[in-house]
């Protein structure tokens, strides 16, 4: 059997991977090389390929993600890092007036070969500035893709695909999967846009990130109820390939469509809407949507208990569109009594 | 309020004393206690910047206004501030100021003339400005300070707000509390190393002075003067102190385990700690007054933290409360 | 009969009613006292109000959205102007993690009585940089309110109940309507979230800004044409008021979402798919998105001729949903040979 | 290339002459044509301000990179692109460097090393120091010239930019043409008076010098020496020239009679045409030589000119290309 590694290794030795690849590949932002190296997940990669390539920065986002971009319009490579996604609105002129733009106006002449880490925080107080997920801000420009992983394996292959990919890449990577485990299985190729997590035809889930993890709870406790899920992981925002969702709903006629993000105006809203423009009928009963609030963060914990969904939700809307009770075994319910951190022995404070 | 450093009556000096112990001893339970997991937020505890905070309360009035970024809770107490309210929004509980909403990254305390601070990095720092930019147009003498740490200054929108500021000679003071790290970043690793920010300040036409951020002495003196300058010429001003801290960046612990930084800087600054500093000059009376102050303070500590322990928290709903101001 | 004023004296009308009723309110941006004033509508405006009320500024839009917030949360309120709304994109650092957040965060201790003027380039070659709509993008961000006119008289009336909100306003101004000719009907009160243009029973358009002037022109022709149709004008994009055009598309069961915007995640989006959620049998045909592709906005004009859709576009949706021939008079064909300028005598270069 | 301002040979400075020239002589064209509305694209143009460009392609080699703003083709044409692909662009033309996709406001000659214009303030900076960082890790002795106005000085990017250059010692000249206006705002009301741009960026620490933008001799100098500076130290440099725009801020017409500049201000700088001042120092065989020059390029232009309007425009399919580089 495979070895099993955690999220954050799958993260740098895709780092790893990549710089050993591309000698002209860099890769900085706040923290990269600092004691903690964003969450372990740079760890060593200074130390290995020297502070040239690999460096700690200013606080300075907006000019670095200008820099990011120069860097590749000269035929380098760039990964870039925030430890929260929040700290990238303050780039947003670069990212979406360069970045999104530059190889479109310049007619194919230069290309911006640059993948910006955006590391989405949730739980012990984040609070509205240090939790915001806003896949939908960024899904929405066109000449951007977004991609996000949810375990291991896709992350691995997920972020070398993007680094290696000529296009600017945001890599939405959830703070909570970092101590997830999994097995690699090595399959570096484009960007895959999505990947089937569970076959089924009762009902279709579709979702990403950190809800991927809830869907697949959810699904183990629907199956021992005899419900069968086909589970659609979106890998990527932007594009969305709408086909494979399409084949599967035509399938089950019954959706659940889970956000990281604010539901109004969101990835969620896009789906539905282009399943029901392309079939009228597609939906036997109606879609349902479960995302956040559209509502700030709220910072303490009996705030974000109900603000952050969970199989639980995911489990009410199957019995809704199903017209089926399901049994959840208390076992699961334990399991999120502590509902504001990843996992049991974490005790903050980032 | 004070006005001159000379006519300072010792009453007052000692109140600033305590001002500055009150701080340490607030953030050294709050380290103490969040080992408990029950403030379940970040913190970025202020030990060791705690005398540039201290003298606020005794300078300013409720009126003048005071806006910070992650690392103010100093600037919180100093200020005057409600202090059970703080501490319940620590624990995010319904009483907390902002009933567990905001948590330590972002505090208010409107009536105390706290306008916010934000884990933004130098995102509080245009609104100062514009509070300032209030006061200027509604003619009234009120001073907005600004603070802010070293790294805080290489982001854009401190530059812009700097200009702003100059070109309408607003009453807004800049105060960089330097303590030569952003996280664990030394200076050198983000600016060229013969840098001095209060010259880069300067350049830009703020009056810039700089100052030893870690004695009471200093730092009640400097800003009182700066004060003045201000209200009288109408202008704003840029004040570094230079300073450091004790614990780490966020969170209840030390960490100099992790050897971001010499132990000879640490050693350096540790001999310079604003309390010891403080009690090196103050007299054998004011020793006594501030150990019972101490402990009377302590005591008050103890029964606000307990009994933020045991407060309830709010209701899943107020989540969903004061998204938008619909009174009208 | 009520004397008729473009949409640019609206504006610049309803900032002098602004300015009078509230001594606190200020106005400021790039270019509200220069020469042009933007677009002539901040015209002598300085000069009655003074320049501590009404003026210029640097080139700093982030700095200068946060002194607006500082200035709001003491009490007073702000309107401040940016003449494309692509420049904004270096201020949403203080619109999404302040301005959206401070009222919440404070638990309703301060508000952000800020009202931002984004105007909306088209045309005549602004391109990539000077053309963004990105309605999506600010609607999707809780917190904030997003309006839109789309005449003089809603222009004034949302301009005046968007400056007395307390809550920070994303006013969107579309550069084609400021020549725009009406009538005022003076109504203030809260901001209107939408209104019926025309009633009718065999299809209903939800649009904005831009959008529904295409949307009235598109009418008079399918009127001509027995084809009747409900016009529901979004005046705001968030909150969007659903139960209005939910009670339009089941009378009609037809539905052309038009948007000013890239469709890739969009207001267009969340109205379908909210639809359909609501009701899985409301369509009687599938719902048709109009909108810009997902591109950048080209320059030159043999570019933009089938980038910005218009009356036409709407005209093929309902011989498509109605399964109708639809006749277009020639003159109105002759309207849109010079599809790049906003008006016949307009010669550049803004 | 020219290495040294005294080995500079007489034939070389001709050329730097008839660049200066052949500048004007197509901003004057753009201007007159303009009118025809056919050029259907906002122009910003660099008519009085061509003295700091002119230098440029005698000076760098085709691997020295130019970036720059809103106010571009000075740069563009100094730098010896393609002018035939610039105007056809300009007329947004199928045959035009981007297919009539970019227009007078994104400019762009790989070729030729002009990496870029941006019609967003400021916001080209940042790319030309990304550029100097990859130089400088690949070990490429090449230079980056970023071009901008003053009012690109407020921008906090600016700011972010310099301070990156700084602290990485990057082969990067920021240039800061100031003609002392943005838009129609002068200086005194963006900036403090007693500010002097070229001081800001020294006090971050950046070698920073000030020199007079409309003579070609000094721009020409100035340039070369900090070049050579430049390679030598493997260090940015910033240059502040003071210069001064003929036309209106956006459009092909003059614009005095709005007054936002004074009658006294525009009469200054009128005598100090960059056009003028050369004239007024060459010997009488250049001038010969110019006049001779001038006839040739006209002929030139024209018939650029009239094939740009005769050429086809993409069709309409065209902008749904080259969205995302699937190359690999
Ligand atoms: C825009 C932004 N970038 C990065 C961060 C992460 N961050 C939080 S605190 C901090 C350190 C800032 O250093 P400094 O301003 O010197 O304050 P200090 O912590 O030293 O008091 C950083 C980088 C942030 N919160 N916001
Ligand atoms: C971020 C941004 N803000 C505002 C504008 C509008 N604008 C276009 S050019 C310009 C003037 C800038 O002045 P300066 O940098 O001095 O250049 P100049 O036009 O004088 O050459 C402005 C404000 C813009 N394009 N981008
Ligand atoms: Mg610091
Ligand atoms: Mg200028």
């Amino acid at each position: 059997m495979m070895k099993k590694i955690k999220f954050h290794q799958a993260i740098n030795k895709a780092l790893e991977f990549s710089l050993n690849k591309d000698k002209k590949l860099i890769l900085y932002g706040l923290g990269v090389s600092d004691p903690k190296e964003i969450f372990d997940t740079t760890i060593k990669l200074q130390e290995k390929f020297g502070s040239d390539r690999v460096f700690d920065v200013p606080n300075s986002e907006n000019a670095l993600t200008g820099i990011g971009i120069g860097y590749g319009m000269m035929g380098g490579r760039v990964v870039m890092t925030h430890q929260r996604l929040d700290f990238s609105l303050l780039s947003l002129d670069q990212i979406i007036n360069n970045a999104a733009k530059l190889f479109y106006t310049s007619d194919g002449k230069f290309s911006v070969p640059l993948t910006i880490r955006l590391i989405i925080g949730r739980g012990w107080g984040q609070g509205p500035n240090h939790s915001q997920a806003l896949q939908s801000l960024y899904a929405h420009i066109p000449g951007l893709k977004v991609v996000s992983p949810s375990d291991p394996n896709n992350a691995y292959n997920l972020l070398i695909s993007s680094i290696f990919d000529n296009n600017p890449v945001i890599f939405l990577e959830h703070r909570w999967l970092h101590n997830q485990e999994g097995t690699l299985n090595k399959n570096i190729k484009k960007i895959k846009l999505l990947e089937k997590v569970s076959d089924g035809k009762d009902l279709t889930i579709v979702s990403n990130s950190i809800m991927t993890v809830e869907a697949i709870k959810a699904n183990e406790i629907l199956k021992k109820n005899n419900i069968s899920c086909d589970i659609i992981n979106l890998l990527s925002l932007n594009p969305i390939d709408f086909k494979r969702i399409i084949k599967s709903v035509e399938k089950t006629g019954k959706l659940i469509m889970l956000d990281i993000d604010h539901g109004h105006i969101s990835v969620s809203s896009e789906v539905i809407s282009y399943l029901v423009s392309y079939n009228k009928n597609i939906f036997k009963k109606e879609p349902i949507k479960i995302s956040l609030p559209n509502f700030p963060t709220p910072t303490g914990p009996s705030l974000t208990k109900s603000f952050y969904p969970n199989f639980v939700n995911i489990i009410k809307a199957s019995e809704k569109l199903l017209s089926k009770k399901v049994v959840i075994p208390k076992r699961n319910l334990d399991e999120i009594k502590i509902h504001d951190i990843p996992y049991t022995n974490y005790t903050g404070p980032f | 309020m004070v006005h001159s450093i000379d006519k300072m009556k010792k009453k007052q000096s000692l109140e600033i004393f305590k001002n500055l112990l009150k701080i340490r001893l607030t953030e050294e339970k709050i380290s103490k206690e969040y080992a408990k997991q029950k403030m379940r937020c970040p913190v970025h505890l202020s030990i060791g910047q705690e005398a540039i905070a201290a003298p606020l309360k005794f300078l300013l009035s409720k009126k003048d206004i005071v806006v910070s970024g992650h690392r103010a809770h100093a600037h919180y107490i100093g200020k005057g501030c409600d202090i059970e309210k703080f501490i319940f929004e620590l624990y995010l509980k319904e009483k907390g100021f902002a009933r567990g909403k905001a948590g330590s990254m972002h505090l208010f305390d409107k009536k105390n003339g706290f306008y916010g601070s934000s884990p933004i990095v130098a995102n509080a720092i245009p609104l100062g400005v514009g509070m300032g930019y209030f006061n200027k147009i509604n003619k009234l003498n009120n001073v907005v300070l600004i603070f802010f740490g070293d790294g805080a200054t290489e982001e854009g929108v401190f530059y812009e707000s700097l200009n702003f500021a100059a070109v309408h000679s607003l009453k807004v003071i800049f105060i960089c509390e330097n303590n030569l790290y952003s996280v664990y970043s030394g200076l050198k690793f983000r600016q060229p190393k013969s840098r001095k920010i209060y010259k880069v300040s300067k350049s830009l036409r703020v009056s810039s002075i700089r100052a030893d951020g870690n004695d009471i002495r200093h730092t009640t003196k400097t800003l009182l003067n700066t004060l003045n300058f201000v209200k009288r010429n109408s202008k704003p001003v840029f004040i570094e102190f230079s300073t450091f801290r004790f614990v780490e960046h966020c969170g209840p612990n030390e960490d100099d385990h992790l050897n971001y930084r010499k132990e000879s800087e640490i050693k350096k600054w540790t001999k310079k700690d604003p309390l010891k500093k403080m009690y090196s000059f103050i007299n054998a009376r004011d020793k006594i007054l501030l150990s019972k102050f101490k402990k009377k303070f302590n005591d008050r500590l103890n029964k606000i933290f307990l009994k933020a322990q045991k407060l309830s928290y709010p209701k899943s709903s107020v989540a969903y409360t004061n998204l938008y101001d619909e009174k009208n």
